[in-house]
């Protein structure tokens, strides 16, 4: 519980949230918070509403009612476009990569908010447009070379290999510096070693970035996040650490599934693997 | 049923299937398995024309299907669920499985077989399928490709983005698909827990290259491949 | 030593890149110019126009992805411009010319901001509505506009210091050059610092680039913006060429023959703009001769030279679905993988 | 008010011939993803074949049957010659390659029958009818106009709403790839789509050929308005091209009556314009924004 009471000041604060499409509720009432240094893992049933809630932290969709608070301050109406500058990066579900942008340059955009040279000096091609370049893509460079990418540079996302694409989107998520970092099922076409590596890279983030992330891998969302919340038809049904969530007949029942517990003899099998590792 | 000859793709110089041969017999399940960009989707793309082979045979009952145009092969009874799910959201959930029966005219499934097995479709029949959830598409492009009767049945990665219970579900029914319609299915996973729970065999590709072929139990069993390609 | 310093400095400012490519356009236009005759003159001042505007189009059709069927009506509000403050107000040329850059500017505002709201198919019929409404302003406002006949002004005088004997035309030549080479500093400018590479995020994906902290609407309007100066200096240029502004030579053919060039030239890049220029100004020519040179009869021989353009069009997009600047590329990349093997089997 | 009962009538039939226009280049859109701007010059020539079986036999009906199938075959062979080979290319090149395609079939036109405009006749008579002692400005001749796009309209939306081919054309225009998938022939889908969308516009030159002259050029016009009135309608939508149409035809009709003709491409725009800045995608469209 002590995550909990840390985020009411530093991280993010999702209070009683509702949104509704067409007369559809897609959340109620929810409210959520993730803390800096903390990984919230967000699961349920396709539908439930798990993107939605990311859309309404992103500003893409309007909740009818309630409220979110970012550090301590209010966030008010949220524009997409102003999150880099607060400090929240998203990866998007698939890949979303510019796909005729070089990897480097594809980084370098996620740098955006570091821009200093305006419009002016760009179209004259003053030399502080061309210093301006240099750092952004320094800091690009950083950012790749910090999840293993390099030489990779100048090649278009669509010759690399998925996993690798998947990488350079969270580069480019990372590259603006973000303190909540919103993953959009990371885990999604990963293979068992891409995923581990990716557990290892999402664990090294450190202290002071809150990570909230959408997910269906379950061995995955164990493995690390710290809590986990679990909506169903846009109602928080449950919120607790990955060991508790598991056993909570609730979530059992929605989500995982009854025979997620006795299974055949090749599904215990593996989950004792799992337990032993 | 399905019988797969040294199939061989190459995209420009890269192979991306590599000499595979296997058998799909009806009523059974093959599940093909093995690490991204290992040549899985390529195969399944092969097999119904839709990426030209560069060697090998693919045949339905004895009959050679290799050159055939798309549209050719999937009226010889072979239906291929897309990686992705290939909903059409522009149509209604209704059109969408019409549309996966209309070559087969009177033959083909009425709407009414497939909301049986799948009910939450019929509460949806007259959306547009873009308000369907990931699951419901999932559900949608399987009883799609029900419609039309097939011998035959490819599926890419039917637990893409599914909640456990919903891969469960899925699982569940392509076992029920092919004991009681005697379908040959050939079904692509990463999950490769639950999609050897529900297989009579399982391939393992790496690098377009099958480097095992056994029953489940015995995939399962080896530590080696379980610890290379199979992630659990 | 000091031409690795040289290099390395070239490498690093866009400045010294984008001015030396001025300086050397420059010398070659003036070299060009120098060897040719009053008649092909006027055609290089024609490509220079034509240049302007399709290196402004090509910007905004293949780097930031949006589409205009309307630019022919931008040109016209820089010719009409140019013509009532040079004939009315006894502007100086350049000045003039300014404002006409301004002014299509601030008309483009408007308008872009309502095409970046549009997608496709409707951004092109919007467009294309706007390049077949405005002239009827002409009609509707005879007094200022002049009318179906539109406004002339005189010929530019070259100055006295280039010589008595200085041909009308080939100063002509000379100021359209200087404008295109105006655009030329500014589009490469812009296609190599980092707002270039904003515009080609945002057609790729508008809502990964909005997420990236950029604004996408704004990137959008800026495009269409800058495009729509560079087609208000092109018709500026167009007025002082011709002399004159009437709505009838900026008819909707006008718009899809410019769509055309860029298209046709290798969409985004400036390179291709300089082929699309070219294949504007040459190809009408060429199609006429070849027609003129069988004897037929008046029907056919009227005609025929649409009959070529419209092969050669359809043909060239076959042959070339990434136009000819990117069929350029790719005869280059074939010679240097031919080259790569010869020295390898040595 | 007579004035205005004639200019709305006047309004109706034009507005039936624009419908015409906006329901070929929809049902393009709708096959291929391909604004058709050929459309226009297609069009020209079917009405000129009209033309040429009217004068030598003096038979209109033979004429009109023969410019539906020639814009069926004309179509059907375009899309297989031609479209067919830049299908997968950016889309900009369709657009370039149907300009090409517009210059020659115009350039072509004028070779063969010369660039002087001739008459076309009407089905039926264009005299007004009289009502009550006063003589207006609709014709038997724009009856006929009326009630035939009117059954083309509602023959196409059977079509497309309740007919298996309709569906495996939408699917086939919408993803062609998952449509080939369920047994869909693409190919004959997209050949099929072009060719019913030039014998629309082949009834649309027929129909409107008597009140304008025959020539070239002469149809552009009313395939620019034609255009509008699609983007003002949805692309995607046949009955939204119907009422674009209309609406555009009645709002020009009282532009042109009550301002003077010269106004009419300007009104066109300020309606275009206002109807697109309240909704983008024109008024009937379903197509949805990309979701996050």
């Amino acid at each position: 519980m002590e995550p909990r009471e840390l985020a009411r000041g530093t991280g993010l604060s999702v209070h009683e949230i509702t949104v509704s499409f067409a007369g559809i509720t897609a959340l109620e009432h929810v409210s959520v918070d993730v803390a800096p240094g903390e990984v919230l893992g967000v699961i349920g049933p396709n539908g439930a509403g798990k993107t939605t809630l990311f859309n309404v932290i992103c500003g893409f969709v309007a909740p009818q009612s309630g409220a979110l608070r970012w550090r301590g301050e209010p966030l008010g109406r949220i524009r997409p476009d102003r999150l880099a500058a607060l400090r929240i990066a998203r990866t998007l579900q698939g890949v979303g990569l510019f796909p005729h942008l070089t990897v480097l340059e594809n980084v370098t955009v996620g740098a955006t908010r570091f821009r200093r040279a305006g419009l002016g000096s760009a179209l004259l091609g003053l030399p502080r447009s061309d210093r301006d370049e240099r750092a952004l893509r320094e800091r690009a460079r950083a950012a790749l070379a910090q999840l293993g990418c390099e030489n990779i540079d100048e090649r278009l996302p669509g010759t690399l290999p998925y996993a690798v694409q998947k990488r350079v989107a969270l580069a480019r998520a990372l590259v603006c510096e973000p303190e909540l970092l919103l993953l959009d099922e990371p885990a999604g076409g990963l293979d068992a070693r891409e995923l581990s590596d990716l557990a290892k890279l999402v664990a090294s983030l450190g202290s002071s970035v809150a990570v909230m992330l959408v997910e269906h891998h379950m061995d995955f969302v164990t493995s690390v996040c710290d809590r986990v919340v679990v909506l169903d038809f846009g109602r928080v049904i449950a919120d607790d650490v990955p060991r508790a969530i598991q056993q909570d007949p609730h979530v059992l029942e929605a989500y995982l599934g009854r025979d997620a517990d006795t299974g055949d003899g090749l599904g215990a099998e593996a989950r004792a693997t799992d337990a032993r590792g | 049923m399905l019988v797969v000859e040294e199939l061989t793709t190459d995209y420009g110089a890269v192979r991306a299937v590599d000499h595979v041969s296997l058998e799909v017999g009806a009523g059974s399940i093959t599940a093909v398995l093995g690490a991204n960009g290992a040549g899985k989707t390529s195969l399944l793309r092969t097999i119904t024309g839709l990426v030209p082979a560069t060697a090998g045979r693919v045949r339905i009952d004895g009959e050679n299907i290799t050159a055939m145009a798309v549209e050719e092969i999937v009226r010889r009874g072979v239906a291929h669920v897309p990686e992705g799910r290939g909903v059409i959201v522009e149509l209604t959930v209704e059109e969408n499985l019409r549309l996966g029966g209309l070559w087969r005219r009177a033959e083909a499934a009425r709407p009414k077989e497939i909301y049986a097995l799948f009910p939450r479709l019929e509460e949806r029949q007259s959306q547009p399928a873009s308000r369907l959830s990931g699951g419901e598409r999932q559900m949608l492009s399987i009883g799609r490709a029900l419609v039309a009767r097939p011998r035959v049945l490819l599926l890419d990665e039917p637990s893409l983005g599914l909640a456990p219970v919903l891969v469960a579900q899925i699982m569940a029914l392509v076992r029920r698909l092919a004991d009681t319609l005697g379908l040959a299915v050939l079904l692509v996973e990463q999950n490769a827990r639950s999609a050897l729970s529900i297989a009579n065999r399982g391939i393992v590709l790496d690098l377009g290259r099958v480097v095992a072929d056994q029953e489940p139990e015995a995939l399962a069993s080896d530590e080696r491949l379980r610890h290379a390609y199979l992630g659990f | 030593m000091r031409r690795l310093g040289g290099s390395a400095a070239l490498r690093r400012s866009t400045l010294l890149r984008s001015l030396g490519l001025v300086a050397a356009g420059a010398v070659v236009l003036a070299l060009v110019s120098e060897g040719l005759g009053a008649y092909d003159n006027l055609e290089l001042a024609t490509g220079a126009y034509y240049f302007a505007v399709l290196a402004g189009l090509t910007v905004l059709v293949g780097v930031s992805g949006q589409i205009s069927l309307g630019h022919g009506g931008l040109m016209a509000v820089g010719a009409y411009t140019v013509v009532l403050l040079i004939g009315n107000e006894q502007w100086a040329l350049v000045p003039a010319l300014a404002a006409a850059v301004v002014v299509t500017s601030l008309v483009g505002i408007p308008v872009g901001a309502a095409a970046s709201r549009l997608r496709g198919p409707y951004l092109a019929g919007a467009t294309l509505a706007f390049a077949v409404g405005l002239p009827a302003l002409a009609d509707k406002f005879p007094a200022t506009f002049g009318g179906e006949n539109g406004l002339t002004i005189n010929p530019p005088t070259p100055p006295s210091f280039l010589g008595a004997s200085f041909e009308l035309e080939r100063w002509e030549a000379w100021i359209a050059c200087a404008g295109a080479l105006i655009v030329l500093f500014v589009l490469y400018n812009l296609l190599h610092s980092g707002f270039g590479r904003a515009l080609r995020a945002v057609r790729d994906d508008e809502i990964a680039a909005s997420l990236c902290g950029l604004r996408v609407g704004r990137a959008q309007t800026l495009a269409f913006i800058l495009s729509a100066g560079c087609a208000g200096l092109g018709g500026g240029l167009l007025a002082v060429v011709l002399q004159l502004a009437t709505p009838g030579a900026f008819p909707l053919e006008l718009s899809l023959t410019l769509l055309t060039g860029v298209v046709l030239g290798g969409l985004g890049s400036l390179a291709g703009a300089i082929w699309g220029a070219a294949v504007l100004v040459l190809l009408p020519s060429w199609t006429n001769d070849l027609a003129h040179s069988f004897s037929l009869s008046a029907n056919v021989e009227n005609n025929l030279p649409f009959a070529i353009y419209g092969l050669v069009l359809i043909g060239a997009m076959l042959v070339w679905p990434s136009g000819i600047q990117g069929g350029v590329r790719e005869l280059g990349g074939r010679l240097r993988r031919l080259r790569a093997h010869r020295v390898a089997e040595r | 008010m007579t004035k205005f009962i004639d200019l709305t009538l006047n309004g109706v039939s034009t507005g039936a011939i624009y419908a015409a226009v906006a329901l070929a280049l929809v049902l393009i859109w709708r096959a291929t993803r391909i604004i058709n701007f050929a459309q226009g010059a297609m069009l020209m020539i079917t009405t000129y074949i009209a033309s040429a079986v009217i004068n030598s036999t003096g038979s209109y009906w033979f004429g009109f049957v023969v410019a539906l199938l020639s814009g069926l075959i004309l179509g059907a062979v375009i899309e297989r010659v031609l479209i067919r080979r830049v299908e997968s290319a950016p889309p900009l090149n369709a657009v370039i390659v149907a300009l090409g395609l517009y210059t020659l079939l115009v350039a072509v036109a004028g070779m063969i029958w010369g660039n002087t405009p001739r008459s076309f006749p009407a089905a039926f008579s264009i005299r007004g009818y009289d009502i009550g002692g006063t003589r207006v400005l609709f014709a038997p001749n724009d009856s006929f106009i009326v009630l035939v796009v009117i059954a083309v309209a509602l023959g196409l939306a059977l079509l497309f709403r309740a007919t298996g081919l309709g569906l495996q054309m939408r699917a086939a225009a919408f993803q062609p790839e998952v449509a080939r998938l369920l047994g869909v022939r693409v190919g004959r889908m997209f050949t099929l789509g072009w060719a019913l969308a030039a014998m629309a516009g082949a009834l649309a030159g027929v129909l409107v050929a008597p009140s304008i002259f025959l020539g070239p050029n002469d149809f552009d016009p009313i395939l620019i308005i034609g255009f509008v009135a699609a983007v003002v309608g949805g692309l995607d939508s046949p009955p939204g091209a119907v009422i674009g149409g209309v609406g555009l035809g009645l709002g020009l009709s009282y532009v042109s009556g009550y301002e003077g003709s010269a106004l009419v491409p300007l009104a066109a725009l300020v309606i275009l314009v206002f109807v697109l800045m309240v909704r983008p995608s024109g008024l009937f469209s379903s197509t949805q924004g990309r979701r996050v």
